[in-house]
C-alpha cells in the first residue's frame, strides 16, 4: 500500500544521506586540489538550508515569494546585533534567536499576506523585504547603515576557536554548518511527508477543494510559511560568521531573486532540488564572476535557457534521463 | 515660497514614473505579466538619447534647440522599439499564461542580462547630456530659478497621458483594451487578430517608457543600476494606484512622487521605508489599488 | 596665497610626526637614480614573479574614483618592473572587482586562495576596508589600502593591526579640513550666524564628513552661531534627480552648504544646481569635488566654492617647479594615461613603492626575501617622500598603520589654459593639527579625531 | 426511522425576479438515496448550493439531523456532515490516488497540521485510505496520476475524496457528466455500490433519464422552482406533468 506514496529519485532520506557524504568529503578534497573553491561549498550548504526553506512554501505550497532575503536578513542581523550589543559570541544562542525572529515575523506579517496568493503575494513580500532594508541601511545608528556590523570569530559548542589557524577555523565552520544542514535536511523531509507536507502540496494544486475537504488553508499557509522562514532565518545566521560583515546587502531583493533561481534551478519538485541548485549556482557565479566581468549576461540566459528548456529543474533532467535507463526494468517513476 | 517648485518638482517626477508604469499596467492589464525588465526598457532610451545627442547630434548639428529636441528622441524611442522587438516581446509572449513564477523569473534574468548589455555598449561610466537642460533656459518662479526643460517634459507627459485617456476611452481599440484587460478572452472574442493586439500593446509599453527614459537624460546621468532603482519605485506606484490600468497609472505616479518630495521635505531619513510602507498599507486597505480594480 | 614658507612648514611637521613615530627611516617614491643592485646568485630570493592583487572599484558609479587609482598602482609596478623589479622579482598583477562589501570580500579570497597573491593594493570605498581587513589579518596577507579611509577601520574594526596598512589620510581630516577651508576662505569668523545646509551620500563617509564638519563649525565659531538648515541623505548613487533636494537647499536660506557627495553623484548635482542658481545664493564646501580625474570636473563648475581634494593631494601642488618629486611623477602618469593623476593615482602609486622599500630593507636586515610578517617592523614608524610629500606610517594606536600627511584644501578656479576648474589658492594644514594624535586615549565613538577636538581644541580659536 | 437524516421546509430562493427555488419541501431518511431531476433552469443546482450552504434560502428552514441548520455557513455543515462534489473534476493532479484520499482522510482526522511525523506512518490513516480504494474499486490506480486515468475514474476518485470525510449525506451534482456515455453506467454502478456498502445517504441531480430510472429508488422532479412528483421511480414516471415538461413521450 505505502508504494502508492510515491518516492521520488532525490526525494529519499537515502538521497539526502549521499548528498550530505558528498559534501563532507568534496570539502577535503577540494581544499586539496582548489584550495580557493573550498570555502563555496559551505556557502553553497548555508544557501541551501534558506532555499529549501523558500521551497517549503514555492515547491511544496504553490506560494512565489519574491523577498525571501527578508529573512536572511532578520537572521544575519540577529547574529550582528547580538554579538554588537550584547558581546554574545556562543553561536548557538544566536542561531536560535535567530530562527525565534523568524518565526515571529512570519507569524506577525504571515497572516496578512497570506490572504493574498500569486503575484500580490510576491509584491507583498518583496515590499515588505524593502521596508527591513531602508531599515538596515537608514538607521544607521543602530544598524551601522552600509558599513554594517563586524562579525569576529564565533565560539561552536562552546569552545573558543579565537587562536586557531584561519584555514582550520574555516574547515571545522563548514563541518559545524553541514551537521545543522543535515538535521535541516532531514526535518524537512519529515515535513515534506507529513500530512501537512502533503496538505501543503494539495493547497498548491486546488485551494479552493483543499478548503472544500475541511482543510484550514490559511493556517496551514502560515505554518508553513513560519517553517520556511525559520529555515530561511536560520540560513542567514549561519552566513554571518563567513561574510564576517553583516550589511544591508545581504536583504537586498536581489538576493530573493537568487533564492527563487537557486530553487528552480536544482528543481522545485523535488526535495533535494533546491540543494543541489543552491550548491551549483554559487559555483556557477563565483567562477562566471572570475571569469568574465559580463557574469550577470551569462547568468541571464542561463536563467532563461532552464525556464524555457527545464521548467522543473536540473533534477528532472537527471530524474528523466534515470526513468528512461530504468524503463528497461520496468520500473517507472515520475516526480510530484 | 518653495512650494511652486515643489510642486513642479513633483510632477516632473511623476511624469518619468508614468510613462514607466503606464507600460507595466498595460503588459499586466493585457498579458497578465508583470514585467520586471520593463524599467531597463527606461535604461536603454536614456543611454540611447545621451548617445545620440552627444555622438550624432551635437558633432553635426551643434546645439541646435530644435535638433536637440527632436532628433535624439525620435531616434531613440525607435531604438528601444527594435530592442523591445527583438528580446522583449518574444519573451513575453512566450511567457503568457505560464503561471506568475515563470514570468518573474525569466524577466528577472531579462533585467540582469540588460545590465550586462547596458555595460559592454556604454561602458561602466555614468553618462550624460545637459544639452537640452541648458539650452531650454531657466525661469525665474516664486524667487527661484527654475528650468523650463521641466516644464517641457511635464506638458509634454501630461500630453501624452491625455492621448492615452481618449485612446482609450473614446476610441474601438480601447474598447477592445478596456475589455479585454478584464477578459484576456475578449479580444479573440470580439474578432480581433490578438497576436497583433498583443504586439501593438507591447511596442506600445516599450515605446512608452523608451520615451521616459529619453526625456530623463538631459536631467540626470544614467548609469549602472538605474533600471532596478527605477522598477523598485515603479512597481510601488503600480501596486498604490493599482494593478494594470490607465487610472491606476496616473494615481499611482502622482502619489509616489508626491510621498518621495514630502519625505524628503518632512523626514528626509526615511524616504524609502515610507515609500513601502504606504504600499503595504494600500494593500491590506484596497488590495485592488486607488485608483484600479476595473482593468486598463 | 600659499607660500614656500607654508610648505615647509609642512613638511617639517610631517617629518617630525615620522620621526617621533619610531623607525624615522625616510624613502623616496618613484624610480631612483641609482638602482639597488640586483641580487647575486644565491640570495635566496625567490625566482618566480611577485603576484601583486589590485582590486579598486572599476566599475558602476565608483568607477570614476577607482580608475585613476587603480592606474597610479600599475604605473608603480610598471616602472618597477622597468627597473628590474623588487630584488630582482618582476611584478605580475591580477585585477579583480571592487564591488559591494559581501562580492569585494569573496573577490579578495578568490585572490588570495586560489592566485595566490604575495601582496595585495586596493579598495576606494570606506565600506569594503572594514570588510576585507580582517580577512586580510586573517589570512596573513599584507595589504595597502589606497582609500576607504573611515576612521573605524584603525579605532575599531581592527584596533591593533598587523597586516593592513592605509596610505590615504585619514577620513576625519576630510571634514575637518573642509570646515577650516570654510571658515577661512569664506570669513565665517566674522559671521553672527552661519546657517548650513548639509548634503551627504548616506553612508559612512557622508556621515564622517557631516559629524566633523560640525564639530569643528560648532568648536571654532562657538555652537550658537551654527545653525544646522537642512540635512539630506541621499542613498550613494542611488538618486539622479536632485530637483527636491536642491529646491531644499534654496529653501531652507543656508548661508554654507556643506557635503560630501563624489563622483557621479556630485556631477548631477552640481549640474542641476546650476540650473536651480544654487551656487549664487549658497556658498559650496566640498570635502571632495576635486577628487576625481581633474579633467572630469568641467569648465562650468562654478569658481570661488572650496573644492576639496579629499585632504589629500592635487596635481598642482607642491608646486611642479619647485618639488621635482611631483613634477616627474605627474609628468610620467601624463605620458602613461593622458591624463593627470588624482589623489587616489597618488596614493596607490605610494603604496607600491612603499612595499618596495620596506621589503628591500627587510631583505638588507635579513639577507633572504622576507615573510610578510618580516616586512611589517620596516612599515611601522616608516616615512616615505612621495609626490604629495611625506607620508609617514603610524605604528602605535589610535589608528595603528594609517598614512598620514598633510592635508589640502582650495578655491575653485577655472583655468583657461588646463579648461577645467583647478584646486586654487591651496590651502595646506599640518596634518598634527586636525586629527587624534599618537597615544591619545578617549572614546571612539563616533570617532576619536571628534573627541579630541571636542576635548582639546579652544573655543572660538581658529587653530591654523 | 425515528428522525429523517434531513428536511428541506418550504425554502424559496429568488434571484431578482427569477423564482430558482419556489417552496419545496421534502425530507430524507438515513441511508435513503434520491434523485433529483428536471429541465434546464429548473432549481436543481440553486437546491443542492442551498442545501450544502453555498447559498441561503430566503424563506424556509432546512434541518439536518434534528438541527436547523438554515443559518450555518459552508465549513459549519461539511464540520456536520454535509459533503458535495461539483459537475467539474477537482481533484489534486501531482498527487497519487492514494496520496488524494489520505489528504482527505488526514483533514477528517485533524491531522492536517502534524509536521514532525510521516503520513504514512499513521495505521488507521493507511487502512482507512485502502478501505476507500477498495469500496470504490480504485486499487489498481491507487499510485497513478489522476491525470493518467480515465474520465470516469477521475470523476470516482472526486466522489471518493468527499466520501473519504465520512460525511452522512453526499450530495453529487451530476456525476456523469464529462464521461463518455460508454462509462456512464459503470461510472454510476461503482458509485451506487460504494453507497450501498457503506450506507451513505445521497442526494444525486442528475441529467440522464436513462440512469435516473436504472438506480433511483425515490425520485424528485422539479419544474421551475417547484417539485413536481416526488416518489419511487415507477410513479414519478407515472406523473402527467412530469411526463409532459421531461419525457416528453419517450418513456409513456
Amino acid at each position: 500500500m505505502v508504494e502508492a506514496f510515491r518516492r521520488e529519485l532525490g526525494n529519499s532520506l537515502a538521497a539526502i544521506a549521499i548528498l550530505v557524504a558528498v559534501l563532507g568529503v568534496a570539502y577535503p578534497i577540494l581544499r586539496f586540489i582548489a584550495p580557493g573553491y573550498a570555502i563555496y561549498l559551505t556557502y553553497g550548504v548555508i544557501w541551501s538550508i534558506a532555499a529549501l526553506g523558500f521551497n517549503l512554501l514555492y515547491g511544496y505550497t504553490g506560494l512565489l515569494s519574491f523577498g525571501h532575503a527578508t529573512f536572511i536578513g532578520i537572521g544575519a542581523y540577529t547574529v550582528g546585533l547580538t554579538m554588537k550589543y550584547l558581546g554574545l559570541r556562543e553561536l548557538e544562542p544566536m542561531l536560535v534567536t535567530a530562527m525565534v525572529a523568524s518565526a515571529a515575523l512570519a507569524l506577525a506579517v504571515g497572516p496578512v499576506v497570506l490572504r493574498y496568493g500569486g503575484i500580490f503575494f510576491a509584491i507583498f513580500m518583496l515590499a515588505i523585504g524593502q521596508i527591513l532594508w531602508g531599515f538596515y541601511l537608514k538607521f544607521y545608528h543602530v544598524t551601522g547603515g552600509t558599513d554594517g556590523i563586524k562579525i569576529g570569530r564565533v565560539e561552536l559548542l562552546g569552545f573558543d576557536l579565537g587562536r586557531i589557524d584561519y584555514l582550520t577555523y574555516l574547515t571545522i565552520y563548514h563541518y559545524y554548518v553541514l551537521a545543522i544542514a543535515a538535521i535541516a535536511y532531514i526535518v524537512m523531509w519529515y515535513i515534506v511527508n507529513s500530512p501537512l507536507g502533503y496538505s501543503l502540496k494539495a493547497i498548491r494544486d486546488n485551494e479552493v477543494r483543499a478548503r472544500a475537504l475541511g482543510i484550514d488553508t490559511l493556517q496551514l499557509k502560515l505554518i508553513a510559511f513560519t517553517i520556511s522562514a525559520v529555515y530561511t532565518g536560520l540560513a542567514g545566521a549561519l552566513l554571518a560568521p563567513l561574510t564576517r560583515l553583516v550589511s544591508p546587502e545581504l536583504a537586498y531583493w536581489f538576493v530573493s531573486g537568487k533564492i527563487v533561481f537557486m530553487t528552480i534551478l536544482g528543481g522545485a519538485s523535488y526535495l533535494i532540488g533546491p540543494i543541489v541548485g543552491a550548491i551549483i549556482y554559487t559555483y556557477l557565479e563565483s567562477i562566471a564572476m572570475g571569469y568574465t566581468i559580463y557574469w550577470y549576461l551569462l547568468l541571464g540566459i542561463l536563467i532563461i535557457a532552464v525556464m524555457i528548456l527545464s521548467p522543473r529543474g536540473l533534477m528532472s533532467l537527471a530524474d528523466s534521463l534515470l526513468t528512461r535507463a530504468r524503463l528497461r526494468w520496468g520500473v517507472w517513476q515520475r516526480p510530484s | 515660497m518653495a512650494l511652486p517648485i515643489y510642486v513642479l518638482d513633483t510632477l516632473f517626477y511623476s511624469s518619468l514614473l508614468f510613462l514607466i508604469i503606464a507600460g507595466l499596467n498595460l503588459i499586466y492589464g493585457i498579458l497578465r505579466v508583470v514585467n520586471l525588465a520593463h524599467a531597463s526598457l527606461f535604461t536603454f532610451g536614456a543611454y540611447a538619447t545621451a548617445w545620440i545627442t552627444t555622438s550624432l547630434i551635437v558633432p553635426r548639428l551643434g546645439e541646435n534647440l530644435l535638433a536637440l529636441m527632436v532628433l535624439p528622441l525620435v531616434l531613440a524611442v525607435i531604438l528601444v522599439i527594435l530592442v523591445s522587438l527583438a528580446l522583449v516581446t518574444p519573451l513575453l509572449r512566450y511567457s503568457q499564461g505560464r503561471g506568475d513564477a515563470f514570468q518573474l523569473i525569466v524577466t528577472f534574468g531579462l533585467l540582469i542580462i540588460f545590465e550586462d548589455l547596458f555595460k559592454l555598449i556604454w561602458g561602466p561610466h555614468p553618462v550624460s547630456a545637459y544639452n537640452l537642460f541648458f539650452q531650454m533656459g531657466f525661469i525665474d518662479i516664486a524667487g527661484l530659478r527654475y528650468p523650463v526643460y521641466k516644464f517641457y517634459v511635464i506638458l509634454l507627459t501630461a500630453i501624452l497621458a491625455l492621448a492615452l485617456w481618449y485612446v482609450t476611452y473614446r476610441t474601438a481599440f480601447g474598447l477592445v483594451l478596456r475589455a479585454s484587460s478584464m477578459d484576456p478572452h475578449m479580444a479573440t472574442a470580439l474578432g480581433l487578430n490578438t497576436s497583433r493586439f498583443l504586439f501593438i500593446v507591447i511596442v506600445l509599453a516599450s515605446a512608452l517608457a523608451g520615451l521616459g527614459g529619453s526625456l530623463y537624460i538631459p536631467v540626470a546621468s544614467v548609469q549602472l543600476g538605474l533600471s532596478t532603482e527605477f522598477l523598485v519605485i515603479a512597481f510601488v506606484g503600480m501596486v498604490i494606484g493599482g494593478l494594470g490600468s490607465f487610472v491606476g497609472a496616473v494615481v499611482g505616479s502622482l502619489i509616489v512622487s508626491s510621498l518621495r518630495t514630502l519625505t524628503l521635505i518632512v523626514f528626509p531619513e526615511l524616504e524609502l521605508v515610507v515609500l513601502y510602507l504606504v504600499a503595504v498599507i494600500v494593500l491590506l486597505w484596497k488590495p485592488e489599488g486607488i485608483g484600479g480594480g476595473r482593468g486598463w | 596665497m600659499v607660500s614656500r614658507r607654508d610648505f615647509i612648514k609642512g613638511l617639517v611637521g610631517g617629518l617630525i610626526v615620522g620621526a617621533v613615530a619610531g623607525a624615522g627611516a625616510v624613502y623616496v617614491a618613484g624610480p631612483r637614480r641609482e638602482e639597488v643592485k640586483p641580487p647575486e646568485v644565491g640570495a635566496r630570493i625567490p625566482t618566480t614573479p611577485l603576484k601583486v592583487g589590485l582590486q579598486y572599484m572599476t566599475k558602476g558609479g565608483g568607477a570614476a574614483w577607482g580608475d585613476p587609482t587603480y592606474k597610479g598602482a600599475r604605473l608603480a609596478i610598471e616602472e618597477i618592473n622597468a627597473a628590474g623589479g623588487i630584488l630582482g622579482r618582476k611584478l605580475e598583477f591580477v585585477e579583480r572587482d571592487e564591488a559591494g562589501a559581501d562580492a569585494t570580500k569573496a573577490e579578495f579570497e578568490k585572490l588570495i586562495t586560489i592566485d595566490k597573491i604575495d601582496v595585495h593594493f586596493c579598495c576606494i570605498s570606506s565600506g569594503n576596508t572594514p570588510a576585507l581587513a580582517p580577512i586580510a589579518e586573517e589570512y596573513r596577507v599584507l595589504t595597502f589600502f589606497a582609500d576607504g579611509c573611515t576612521d573605524i577601520l584603525f579605532e575599531k574594526v581592527v584596533p591593533n593591526p598587523r597586516f593592513t596598512f592605509r596610505i590615504t589620510n585619514i577620513q576625519s581630516a576630510d571634514g575637518v579640513t573642509a570646515a577650516l577651508g570654510a571658515i577661512k576662505f569664506f570669513n565665517l569668523m566674522e559671521k553672527d550666524k552661519v546657517r548650513v545646509a548639509h548634503i551627504h551620500p548616506d553612508y559612512a563617509y557622508g556621515r564622517n564628513a557631516y559629524q566633523h564638519i560640525q564639530v569643528v563649525f560648532e568648536k571654532v565659531l562657538g555652537k550658537d552661531r551654527v545653525e544646522i538648515v537642512y540635512e539630506g541623505w541621499p542613498k550613494l548613487f542611488g538618486v539622479t534627480d536632485f530637483g527636491p533636494y536642491i529646491t531644499s537647499i534654496l529653501a531652507s536660506g543656508a548661508d554654507v552648504l556643506a557635503t560630501s557627495l563624489w563622483a557621479a553623484d556630485w556631477i548631477n548635482f552640481y549640474k542641476q544646481a546650476l540650473g536651480y542658481g544654487l551656487f549664487k545664493k549658497v556658498k559650496v564646501v566640498s570635502t571632495i569635488s576635486h577628487g576625481i580625474a581633474p579633467h572630469m570636473v568641467g569648465s562650468d563648475y562654478p569658481d570661488g566654492q572650496i573644492a576639496g581634494v579629499h585632504a589629500n593631494y592635487y596635481f598642482l601642488y607642491p608646486e611642479h617647479e619647485s618639488y621635482p618629486l611631483n613634477r616627474d611623477f605627474v609628468r610620467r602618469y601624463y605620458e602613461r594615461w593622458g591624463e593627470y593623476p588624482t589623489n587616489g593615482s597618488e596614493g596607490a602609486y605610494v603604496s607600491v613603492y612603499l612595499y618596495k622599500s620596506a621589503v628591500e630593507r627587510a631583505y638588507q636586515a635579513l639577507g633572504r626575501w622576507p615573510e610578510p610578517e618580516e616586512v611589517i617592523p620596516f612599515l611601522e614608524g616608516a616615512s616615505i617622500l612621495g609626490p604629495a610629500g611625506i607620508l609617514s606610517i603610524r605604528a602605535r594606536p589610535p589608528n595603528k598603520h594609517q598614512g598620514y600627511k598633510n592635508a589640502i584644501t582650495g578655491i575653485s578656479r577655472v583655468d583657461p589654459k588646463l579648461g577645467f576648474s583647478i584646486v586654487a589658492d591651496p590651502l595646506r594644514i599640518p596634518i598634527e593639527r586636525v586629527t587624534v594624535p599618537e597615544g591619545w586615549e578617549g572614546p571612539t565613538e563616533p570617532t576619536m579625531t571628534y573627541n579630541w577636538i571636542k576635548a582639546t581644541w579652544r573655543e572660538g580659536v581658529l587653530p591654523i | 426511522m425515528a428522525e429523517a437524516l434531513l428536511r428541506v421546509d418550504g425554502v424559496y430562493k429568488y434571484f431578482g425576479g427569477v423564482r430558482a427555488v419556489d417552496g419545496v419541501s421534502f425530507s430524507l431518511g438515513w441511508g435513503e438515496r434520491l434523485f433529483i431531476v428536471g429541465p434546464n433552469g429548473a432549481g436543481k443546482t440553486t437546491l443542492v448550493n442551498l442545501i450544502s450552504g453555498y447559498l441561503k434560502p430566503d424563506r424556509g428552514r432546512i434541518l439536518f439531523k434534528g438541527e436547523d441548520v438554515t443559518a450555518l455557513g459552508l465549513a459549519e455543515r461539511v464540520r456536520r456532515g454535509i459533503a458535495r462534489s461539483f459537475q467539474l473534476v477537482t481533484v489534486f493532479d501531482n498527487l497519487t490516488v492514494a496520496e488524494n484520499i489520505a489528504v482527505s482522510v488526514a483533514s477528517r482526522l485533524g491531522r492536517s497540521r502534524v509536521a514532525y511525523r510521516t503520513l504514512t506512518s499513521y495505521r488507521d490513516v493507511v487502512e482507512e485510505v485502502e478501505r476507500i480504494l477498495e469500496v470504490f474499486e480504485l486499487t489498481d490506480v491507487a499510485s497513478k496520476y489522476p491525470t493518467e486515468l480515465s474520465q470516469g475514474d477521475r470523476k470516482i476518485l472526486d466522489v471518493a475524496l468527499t466520501f473519504a470525510l465520512k460525511p452522512s449525506l453526499i450530495i453529487l451534482d451530476e456525476p456523469t457528466s464529462g464521461v463518455a456515455t460508454k462509462d456512464k453506467h459503470s461510472v454510476m454502478e461503482r458509485l451506487i455500490k460504494a453507497f450501498d456498502v457503506t450506507g451513505v445517504s445521497s442526494i444525486i441531480v442528475e441529467h440522464d433519464m436513462d440512469i435516473v430510472f436504472r438506480y433511483a429508488r425515490r425520485v424528485v422532479a422539479m419544474h421551475e422552482g417547484r417539485v413536481l412528483a416526488d416518489g419511487d421511480p415507477a410513479s414519478v414516471r407515472g406523473n402527467e406533468e412530469v411526463r409532459r415538461i421531461l419525457l416528453g413521450g419517450v418513456y409513456a
